[in-house]
């Protein structure tokens, strides 16, 4: 495994350039926009004295290029701004969310990934009835958008039913501790992560089937058959293995879509994490809490395909080895 | 002694276009320790002839007829469970394919895939099955056999690879082996050395082998009886020397001198007019005739039996009536 | 012997742009893609003829009580302001079909552009464009054009360009693969042996050869495109003058509680528009990979 | 166009740079075409013979500049073909024309035949559409598609491989060039069909052979017997052999060019089974990594201590040339 480190650095230095090109975009946009761009990075509101400050930390009087310096090093040292409104660093606002998103995002991969790959293998192991009725299902569950799926979800098992909360990710008014505490959690995370998790499901299921049904039109699939082994391990040793390579680029690939989703419905389920928080920003028009979403979601994003990228190099032994 | 007797046997593809009939009504026998080679074009149906024997053929394939019994105990292996048959793939009957880059698993390490049947049809430990891997490539004098074992496909050559797969095919001792165009994806020099590692072992193994080619020039070295196939059909069957000095078959001698050769004589090369037809709607009669230079009436309206006429020695045209 | 008609014929010029139409619909056809085309063709209707089957102006308060629950003369109930839902939903479909198809139509021109570049002209040209792909296809397209609308205003001109702007990469991916596998291939060879300009290489050899591959990808691309409008219009960020499914359903989940139909028929709506772009946008995958047709 | 006119190749190399990543350029080269020289005149017919990665089928291509030279230069017509600018060389293609290996791939998918073979004359000449009209149709005959009505509209997945090979002939030969290049013309047909396609070849040359040069490429030293009067032997981008084909395989010179002939199944069992078999060892080396010296030197039964460091010259023994020190003498 010698040539692992060599190519893990590789990919480092792939994707640091991918952190600065959004840092770039973001000033680009900014100063592109019409009007000052000083309300952008500072809020609509504010006394004269702070926007007076504020413009000198930016250095906005400055030439453009300076200009990027100071944002670039001010973005790099973590520093997105103040939100005015809330009277709080966005860095802190941002950070302090970014758990509850993920544990929404993580669950709803993990289910989805291990149960997709599951029902994607079998829809393309068996043919027929069972093969169409999974394909229809999951072309539903693609097809539905988050956010709708979220509010059906909670007007059927919320409000008709009853049997699980409203929103939020602990019952208001109930100080639990311990044990107690997390089960709460996990009662309230139930609903947000099921919407989260049909959509994804649906999808590896689809991407599973065709990487499936790819990788058993392939000649080495003969050879596994005519050396007499059982059709099992034909299906998941040798067609699975290879099929998986697809698989894991689109578990990648789609963990953006999986954020973006997890905004959606923490606005549905009034989730406490980053969706919540950019909604509020958006209605009360807080710029600098928008884009430090943005930058930190973007980050994020870039972070999970570097680690998928790495795990590809893992799965498959020809990227590997050059 | 008989290993494998194939009777009437039929095997049609379906298709969107219509049903292709690949294989039609194909007799044909194979002894211990025999060599016999199956000749065709592209699209003649050896290809498919060879494979429904451990019946590894395409899933829209149909044997629809007839049957290929296994001796000693004479099972028809076309009315085998897929279960029972597995016992017999890979133990019995190992199978060579075309193009070592494509028939081997890109992401499993060559000595694994080796030592996958071993662990199946031997009952061993994956251990165990490691030991004889590394055995068997000493055997087939493939240098630095640990070193090749851990590795994976795309980091060997391509005669290298073609090695790893016939080491899959013999090892656990078949009866029968079945290479399926083993050398046309290599190199003339690599051919020849795989050819001549394929000869060793199949004398030194007492092993059949059905060598499924296009080119008659490596059949002429390596094995004992010829089947030439056109169109879905056997032509002529014969012994390698009688073959090659008296070809009867119209398409046969076509065929025999089609190909240049650097002998020393002066190669003349003749021609056989027209393509290959069309298996969706084959052609009435014998299906060479619309090809055939001696073709007459009847040739267009009866189809010739392969007929005994000499000793082991069957053709299939109305001209040796 | 030389027979007049098939001479005229001959002489006719033949287009070079022939995507294979007419025989997908009478030999081959799909069932997916068939599906997918009943459901766009109704939907497409209904947005066409949306004044001629709907009776009161979608964007009108109060014409009828607030909260009325589905009924004979509010087919789908109206809303928090007395607006008809059902006229809300039929022109939604319009916007949304529109946002597709013009974003989409910016995203082919700037992606096709790109992609031919990179994938005809080799080094540095191609390192440079590539690199710059490569980054905007990981970006968050849904959070980019969220960051672009609010930044710019919230106007329907911005929404369908941000959208656009943030769609092309994917579009320049696939065109750029295209070329690059199309330009390997012997027929390209022959066309550079005979003589050809590199102009009429690029047009009438390499491209037709390289749409079939990418009209499906267009296809989801517009499926793509009208899911972020209707994300964008769900976090309130839309053009409070265009009906928009998204923007409804935002005013919805404030009354999940009580007026579930306002949630339902918008969402349902855009639900069907989806399903029927990714039947066919999938269909015609299906049917250009030959080895899954095989199956 | 002078009346003996030739084709001069000298020193001619063509290294394909191995990338490692955009931020360091190796300095590794695959060296596919290393310094090759020869020359044919009017008339003549050559074969390229060499196993896959011997770069038999990129010097045909650095010949007719479809990819662009390392170093050297390519006479024809008298012109310096790696001298002409982008419109020179357009103009000089129709005179010089290659026949590809695979047919299938050689012809657009989306173009009819009549498209494929109007378009050379639209190109190259200003004749009237009724007159084009006429020569494709002769075109189509005389590459043995008759009736050629039959085959105007048809597109290629229409054709059998010969029919497509045909096509493909047909568009090579349609403005009469006078340089000639079948890469493995039959290798991807039948072998039925094979004979055809190589009659047809021969018949062209027989026509208007001594008005061109014809080149053939291919592995197969059997079929460039039956086609080519010179051979020059390929091996891992250098020429190691040169000379009349006949001489060649009744006497090998290098010991590749042995190890070649003597691993070509021959189609009779007596011979095949008495002949005396020169004893085959190793594959062909990495491109990128060649061993050092002469780059046979680890398969060679007469290796030298020599060959593994120095990288021999052309010796000329008789009438061919030869590339190993086993010929220093002469």
């Amino acid at each position: 495994m010698s040539s692992l480190i060599p190519f893990i650095i590789k990919k480092l230095l792939q994707y640091i350039p991918m952190i600065f090109a959004v840092i770039i975009i973001t000033f680009i946009l900014v100063h592109m926009a019409p009007g000052d761009p000083t309300f952008i990075l500072v809020g609509e509101v504010g006394d004269e004295e702070f926007i007076k400050t504020a413009r000198a930390r930016l250095g906005l009087d400055k030439p453009l290029h300076e200009r990027f310096i100071i944002y670039l090093s001010n973005v790099l040292k973590g520093d997105l701004g103040y939100s005015y409104l809330r009277s709080e660093p966005v860095a802190k606002l941002i950070v302090d969310r970014i758990p509850a998103t993920l544990l929404l995002v993580l669950t709803a991969m993990f289910f989805s990934a291990l149960i997709g790959i599951m029902i994607g293998t079998i829809a393309a192991a068996r043919k027929g009835v069972l093969d169409i009725s999974l394909s229809t299902l999951s072309l539903f569950g693609i097809s539905i958008p988050y956010f709708w799926l979220g509010q059906i979800i909670l007007i059927v098992f919320a409000v008709r039913l009853g049997i699980f909360p409203l929103g939020g990710m602990v019952t208001v008014g109930r100080s639990y501790q311990g044990i107690d505490y997390v089960l709460d959690v996990i009662y309230h995370l139930v609903l947000p992560v099921m919407t989260l998790a049909i959509f994804n499901l649906a999808y590896t299921t689809k991407i599973t089937r065709g990487s499936v049904l790819e990788a058993l039109t392939q000649d080495y699939i003969v050879t596994a058959r005519s050396k007499g082994l059982p059709e099992s391990r034909v299906i998941f040793r040798h067609a699975l293995r290879n099929a998986l390579i697809p698989v894991v680029t689109y578990i990648g690939f789609n963990t953006g879509v999986l954020l973006v989703g997890a905004i959606l419905t923490e606005t549905v389920f009034a989730w406490p994490g980053m969706g919540s928080l950019l909604y509020d920003s958006i209605r009360l028009r807080d710029y600098p809490v928008i884009l430090g979403i943005f930058i930190y979601g973007s980050i994020i994003i870039i972070i999970a395909n570097l680690i998928v990228d790495l795990l590809y190099g893992l799965l498959d032994p020809r990227i590997r080895v050059r | 002694m008989k290993l494998i007797e194939i009777s009437n046997l039929i095997v049609y593809y379906n298709t969107s276009q219509g049903l292709v009939k690949a294989v039609d009504n194909v007799s044909l026998e194979i002894s211990r320790g025999e060599a016999l080679a199956i000749v065709g074009e592209s699209g003649s149906g050896k290809t498919t002839l060879a494979l429904s024997i451990p019946r590894l053929l395409p899933d829209n394939a149909r044997i629809l007829g007839g049957s290929i019994w296994l001796y000693p105990e004479k099972v028809d292996l076309t009315k085998l469970s897929e279960k029972e048959l597995r016992r017999i793939r890979g133990r019995r009957i190992g199978v060579v394919f075309q193009d070592p880059m494509t028939y081997l698993n890109p992401v499993m390490k060559v000595g694994d895939q080796i030592a996958e049947s071993i662990v199946y049809h031997q009952n061993c430990s994956l251990k165990e099955a490691k030991e004889k891997v590394l055995e068997l490539l000493k055997k087939l004098k493939i240098p630095d056999a640990e070193n090749v074992a851990s590795r994976y496909p795309h980091q060997l050559s391509g005669g290298m690879k073609q090695r790893v797969m016939i080491s899959i095919a013999i090892s656990c001792n078949p009866e029968l082996l079945i290479a399926d165009e083993p050398t046309t994806a290599l190199d003339v020099t690599v051919q020849a050395e795989v050819l001549e590692l394929l000869r060793n072992l199949i004398q030194e193994l007492k092993i059949a082998l059905i060598l499924v080619t296009h080119d008659l020039g490596i059949v002429a070295e390596t094995c004992d009886k010829v089947a030439i196939m056109y169109a879905g059909k056997i032509v002529e069957l014969a012994d390698v020397y009688n073959l090659y000095r008296d070809p009867k078959h119209p398409y046969t001698v076509g065929l025999l001198d089609a190909v240049p050769t650097i002998k020393e004589s002066e190669s003349k090369i003749s021609i056989i007019g027209g393509s290959i037809p069309d298996l969706i709607n084959p052609p009435s009669g014998c299906r060479f005739h619309p090809r055939c230079p001696y073709m007459f009436e009847k040739c267009r309206q009866e189809e010739p039996p392969l007929v005994n006429f000499d000793k082991n020695r069957y053709v299939a045209c109305w001209l040796m009536e | 012997m030389k027979n007049e008609k098939i001479k005229k014929n001959f002489l006719l010029k033949s287009g070079y742009l022939q995507f294979p139409i007419k025989k997908i619909i009478l030999t081959q056809m799909n069932s997916r893609i068939f599906a997918g085309l009943i459901i766009i063709s109704i939907i497409t209707i209904m947005a066409i003829t949306a004044p001629f089957i709907t009776w009161h102006p979608p964007l009108k308060t109060l014409v009828g009580k607030p909260f009325t629950i589905p009924n004979n003369h509010y087919l789908f109930g109206t809303d928090d302001l007395g607006r008809d839902i059902y006229s809300n939903v039929i022109y939604g479909i319009r916007t949304s079909l529109i946002v597709g198809l013009s974003s989409v139509s910016i995203a082919v021109i700037i992606g096709t552009l790109i992609g031919v570049l990179a994938g005809y002209y080799r080094g540095i040209i191609e390192d440079f464009l590539m690199r710059i792909t490569d980054m905007t296809l990981i970006l968050p397209q849904f959070l980019l054009a969220l960051v672009i609308v609010a930044i710019f205003g919230q106007n329907f001109q911005n929404i369908i360009l941000a959208i656009g702007v943030v769609s092309w990469p994917g579009i320049a991916r696939m065109v750029r693969a295209e070329f690059l596998s199309i330009k390997e291939r012997p027929f390209i060879e022959a066309a550079k042996a005979i003589g050809l300009s590199d102009m009429k290489i690029i047009f009438s050899e390499i491209l037709p050869n390289a749409m079939p591959a990418v009209i499906p990808y267009i296809i989801l691309q517009i499926n793509a495109a009208i899911l972020i409008e209707a994300g964008l219009g769900f976090l309130g960020i839309a053009d409070p003058n265009v009906p928009s499914l998204g923007l409804m359903l935002n005013t919805a989940q404030q009354y999940l509680m009580n007026a579930w139909w306002m949630a339902v028929f918008p969402g349902l709506m855009l639900s069907i528009i989806v399903i029927g772009l990714n039947l066919l946008g999938d269909g015609l995958v299906e049917y250009l990979n030959p080895r899954l047709r095989k199956r | 166009m002078e009346k003996n006119f030739f084709l001069k190749v000298v020193n001619v190399k063509k290294y394909f740079p191995v990338s490692k990543s955009f931020l360091i350029k190796s300095q590794k080269y695959v060296k596919a075409v290393d310094n090759i020289s020869f020359s044919i005149r009017r008339g003549g017919t050559l074969g390229i013979v060499g196993e896959s990665g011997s770069g038999k089928t990129t010097l045909a291509r650095v010949i007719l500049r479809l990819i662009e030279p390392t170093s050297g230069s390519v006479y024809f017509d008298n012109k310096n073909i790696f001298d002409l600018d982008k419109h020179e060389l357009r103009k000089l293609r129709p005179k010089m024309q290659m026949i590809f290996q695979d047919p299938m791939a050689s012809l657009n998918p989306r173009k009819k035949v009549k498209q494929i073979l109007t378009q050379v004359f639209k190109l190259h000449t200003s004749l009237s559409n009724e007159e084009i009209y006429d020569r494709v149709l002769d075109l189509l005959e005389k590459v043995g598609l008759s009736p050629p009505e039959l085959f105007l509209d048809r597109y290629p997945h229409e054709l059998s491989g010969g029919q497509r090979q045909r096509v493909c002939i047909a568009r090579a030969i349609a403005l009469n060039p006078k340089l000639l290049i079948a890469d493995e013309p039959v290798s991807a047909l039948d072998v039925s069909v094979r004979g055809q396609i190589i009659n047809l070849l021969l018949n062209i040359y027989r026509e208007r052979g001594e008005d061109m040069i014809y080149i053939i490429i291919s592995h197969d030293i059997a079929l460039i017997k039956s086609m080519c009067k010179d051979t020059l032997v390929m091996y891992s981008g250098r020429m190691v052999e040169f000379g009349e084909t006949d001489s060649i395989i009744k006497s090998p010179l290098h010991p590749y060019t042995r190890m070649l002939i003597s691993a070509v199944p021959i189609p009779d069992p007596e011979i095949a089974r008495t002949k005396k078999r020169i004893p085959i060892s190793g594959e062909p080396p990495s491109l990128i990594n060649p061993p050092p010296g002469c780059h046979f030197h680890p398969r060679c039964p007469y290796v030298m201590e020599r060959c593994k460091v120095e990288v021999p010259q052309y010796f000329q023994v008789e009438d061919r040339l030869v590339s190993c020190f086993l010929y220093a003498q002469y």
